[in-house]
């Protein structure tokens, strides 16, 4: 439950024997091949996994590197927040919950939690800033036609922190019935260290997939974006014992790892947004799946080791970089994983990428989303 | 289980000598800045028969607060307040005849490192300290400081809490052991969770320190349930929901007499 | 070049020539490995083929038969229309050509286009319908982010129909340098049969998927959404030589196949919704990509045949089968796959599918272009 | 190449006759049923001068015609206009003088059948069809149905037309051979398309059939352009926006009597 002094458990009491009980169920889940089979089928025939290695040719050539992108964009629902959602659902279910309850930003999340709920015919309760409500207005639609009770959160920056507070409150009073399905590799021991497992499945997956594809075998640079480092902590997974080197992106806004100080927030110990009394600040981002004002602990602690790197782009990079990629490619991304592009066509720019590179680049999610905020920001 | 008493400290010794006296503790929280001259709420829940006074750290995240203490950390942060300012604030006061108890988020504890903060409280005045998000298995970092620098860091017990983990907090806490009377956040409630009786025995199985129970406990009727098998209540939605209605320290005076009544009429009923 | 008495190249004479380098250049290169290859590896890496079968279990255990989805959502850009374009695309390549013309009506075909004339460097036009680009002012944006010109077609309804009048005119100014990439089984040969073999990736793929999961191996019906007809066109040519009972679902506004006549429109000889003086009526459909007044030449023959069956479902049905199959399996369909559904909802519920039938549907894409439209009517 | 004088019907005939005498043939479009009183334009062509007049039968969906065409077949739609109603117009008027040549797309044919359809042209009094969505590949199904009919249809060759294919399509066309001017739609151009002289000198190559250009066709500086190298032209996108502008009959005569002096000036040049 530590990633070195990163991690922990800080949870209410009233939740720790909830989570002591989601880390056990994880636990022998995790061991049991039934249980790995059940997800792994679910991923395949559902999910749609595995998504492909996409060579980025004409991107390539300009940048003078070798790019390839992991296609998480593909997967059921449009983001790989599908695959850590259908492991906790079928993980709720083996621990007889009935009920989802989930935090979410821009949606993303909440909607995968509701897809997989329903699937398994579980309810789902999604808590949800009213400002992210009117701005992701059609996502919190998907979530209800899916079944799923769309809760506002009215408190504080009425946005993802805040909706992440409340969904813990409510978990408080229904741990007898309910899973805390956390969308990101944030949360309290087991959290972090599960959701990871549940997206290494994107690294495993590029792993393989590289050294099919690729001269090099393992890719020089491994490079995905981090808001809560759900996408990056399961790609970097997979290449944790390689020469690759790992890099986090994050938006200048929202810089946890790169910005962050030491800090308690929403049950673990890690690398926060915060003002001179040590108030968690508000994140700021184009992209409402960076807009977290933490990072999660085994990010932190990539960081002080060295085995990752933690780098920055703006809003307006990211923007550019997304244009680019649907220009050269024909895949609009999300403006998250935008973000991990701005920094490769950066880096490449500036000799920090040398010319020849391999570059694996997780490309967490498709752009759909975001084309009311390209349509109004190009 | 080790004699707790000898270990006791200021809060503690203060608790167990008026629970000797078969009175009923009585602990109101207020949101430390909440209004300008907040530190007046003290001397009058003093005055009202507090036996502890719970200052509350507002924190920009309160997960485990309902709406109304919510409301009130939100009030007060947009006031301008702080852990310097609040602590600067207690420092002022004339001695009110009962501990202060401090309670916040860990995070504000870690901001300046607990050494720093603990040392800040005490010399603020304040004796104890509660950490709502700081269970007994991540204490290890803070106790010892705590400890040191004589502030009391009460743990929380709450009704999910398994038989052998309560001992682990019963034995751990200082100051008194603050039960959690139901699984939900801080906040009113129309009466007392079932929940909190059988909390509070399970806890009495495993020490004699003074249990507080708090959460939801808001009328006389619920103080006086509440007495029946805990040492005391703490009652801070209720407090602040008049705060916030605009309350001024005689109102609140007035209203915790009230629960003052309650529990000692309680506490001459045979236990 | 004919089905029947359907088909044909009805083209102005100014067209015969282009239509024929067309068939010639996709006869060459359907019999060139090379070409099949490079198409087989854009399908994997870039539009993510092959796609699942997803056993829908829960609304199987509700209708009483077995339900399996090939799931064609879950291709990049959401829709089966990327599979024909990939492979337009390819061959325009092929035959020098710099630039891809399309109609679009809801603008899936559009973006699609948009996405294949980008990721091969190619320019694209898109014409598309006044009303249309009002109604779809993301997909609209989508194109354009992607690089392609979008050309707003102000005559006759302003629709579908009149965007693909409109395109065809622009390409007989155009041939030159130009290749018109019709979205569906419909134009003047070959793009009927080309654009099917371009499609048959799907009923292939569920072909041999079926063969693997199903206890009949081969499915008791096969279902698909007809608008032109070419998701359809591509899954029954994976079944044709079987026994499976093929069922094809239109629009009551639009289906061509259950209540045109013959006629000849946009090139070929088919059946088409027509008033008693023999002018073309406006289709109408809540599924924009059923709105099309006509149906593609081979469906006409396989009902003519009796080898397929063609049935209507109404708005209403279409609505309620997506919102139940987002309650039952958490997939929002795209409301013309949704009519598929409704049909296998209704079948199974009066006893035209006998229970413990096996049924394969082809989810020919996904819902999120729909969700404001289900917003305002559900 | 077979002697088509031979097998000449009445428009072919007629338009031989008038080449015989070194004139350069005129004909002019009108979208049947664009007005109430359409048919006035009819006399008004003749009486300018016109060889032949073609009536455009509109369609909902006229792919190959530009703006122009599109706008009169909507409008006459509009106005409820059919195949019908506008072949009865058409059987209550005075003889012309000249042959009446109807254009439509071949679901218009289709629709009661090449048969039927053909039949209600004869009896309203048409020679000629036209029918530019039914290349020659197509057209057997109408082309004996046509002949039978005294129907004769005109079959359409275009720049992008292979010369072996022109052969057949010379060969197979009745009345003239419509030389599409250039690769695109109908509707007026600033210039005569280069293409169109070449297209011509094909056609020439293969048949002595009288080959009318259209496309594009509206000044007289164009109809003289053409006339260098073609029989004559077919004017129709020139006539239409003046109609829809509002143009009358006589508006219209001294257009097209323009357009007839030009070809008239051109035919005294040697050729």
């Amino acid at each position: 439950g530590r990633f070195g002094e990163y991690g922990g458990r800080y949870a209410p009491e009233s939740l720790v024997e909830a989570c002591r009980q989601v880390d056990e169920a994880f636990r022998e889940a995790w061991a049991d091949p039934g249980f790995r089979g059940d997800l792994a089928r679910l991923l395949a025939v559902h999910a749609g996994r595995p998504t492909p290695l996409t060579p980025a040719r004409r991107l390539s050539d300009a940048l003078g590197v070798e790019l390839y992108l992991k296609r998480e964009d593909l997967t059921h629902t449009g983001s790989h927040k599908i695959n850590n959602v259908l492991g906790q659902a079928l993980l709720a279910t083996r621990m007889g919950r009935r009920r989802l309850i989930a935090e979410t930003g821009a949606g993303q999340h909440g909607v995968a939690t509701a897809t997989a709920a329903a699937l398994l015919g579980l309810e789902a309760t999604v808590f949800m800033g009213e400002r992210d409500i009117e701005r992701q207005a059609l996502n919190v639609f998907r979530m209800r036609m899916l079944g799923a009770e769309v809760v506002p959160v009215t408190t504080g920056s009425r946005t993802l922190k805040d909706a992440t507070s409340e969904a813990m409150r409510h978990w408080v009073g229904a741990t007898g019935d309910s899973h805390y399905c956390i969308g990101s590799v944030v949360g309290p021991d087991p959290y972090p260290w599960m959701v990871r497992e549940f997206q290494r499945v994107i690294g495993d997956e590029a792993r393989a997939q590289c050294a099919a594809e690729l001269r090099t075998g393992v890719p020089d640079h491994v490079v995905a974006c981090v808001g809560g480092g759900s996408n990056a902590a399961g790609t970097f997974a997979g290449f944790a014992d390689t020469s690759a080197r790992l890099v986090g992106v994050e938006a200048e806004g929202g810089a946890g790892a790169a910005r962050g100080r030491l800090g308690v927030l929403h049950g673990c110990r890690s690398l926060f947004l915060q003002d001179d009394d040590g108030q968690i600040t508000q994140a700021h981002s184009i992209a409402a799946g960076l807009d977290y004002p933490g990072v999660g602990p085994e990010h932190a602690h990539l960081r002080d080791l060295g085995r990752a790197r933690y780098v920055t782009v703006s809003d307006d990079e990211a923007l550019g970089a997304a244009v680019r990629l649907a220009r050269a490619e024909g895949i609009v991304p999300a403006l998250e994983s935008a973000h991990a592009l701005a920094w490769v066509i950066r880096a490449a720019g500036d000799g920090d990428l040398p010319a020849g590179s391999t570059v694996l680049m997780t490309l967490s999610g498709r752009g759909d989303k975001d084309v009311s905020t390209f349509k109004e920001l190009l | 289980m080790t004699n707790p008493t000898l270990a006791a400290g200021t809060v503690e010794r203060h608790l167990r000598a008026r629970r000797a006296t078969g009175r009923g503790l009585l602990m109101p929280y207020v949101t430390g800045g909440i209004t300008p001259g907040w530190t007046d709420y003290l001397p009058a829940f003093a005055a009202a028969g507090a036996d502890a006074i719970e200052v509350g750290l507002p924190f920009s995240d309160p997960t485990l607060d309902g709406a109304t203490i919510q409301q009130a950390g939100e009030a007060a942060l947009a006031r301008g307040a702080s852990t310097r300012r609040i602590l600067s604030d207690l420092s002022g006061l004339p001695d009110l005849g009962v501990p202060l108890v401090v309670s916040t988020y860990y995070n504000l504890v870690l901001h300046d490192g607990p050494e720093a903060f603990c040392a800040a409280l005490r010399r603020a005045g304040v004796g104890g300290l509660i950490v709502p998000d700081l269970p007994v298995h991540e204490a290890d970092e803070l106790t010892d400081v705590a400890e040191a620098a004589g502030i009391e860091l009460v743990l929380l017990a709450s009704p999910a809490t398994p038989q052998p983990r309560l001992a682990e907090i019963s034995g751990r806490s200082r100051g008194f052991v603050y039960a959690v009377s139901l699984m939900g956040t801080t906040g009113e409630r129309a009466s007392l969770a079932a929940s909190s009786a059988e909390l509070t025995e399970r806890i009495r199985r495993v020490t004699d320190r003074p249990v507080l129970l708090g959460f939801g406990i808001s009328t006389p009727d619920q103080a006086r349930e509440a007495r029946r098998h805990a040492d005391g209540v703490v009652v801070g939605a209720a407090v602040m929901r008049r705060v916030l209605d605009g309350a001024g320290p005689d109102d609140l005076r007035a209203f915790l007499a009230t629960l003052r009544q309650a529990l000692d009429q309680e506490c001459d009923r045979p236990r």
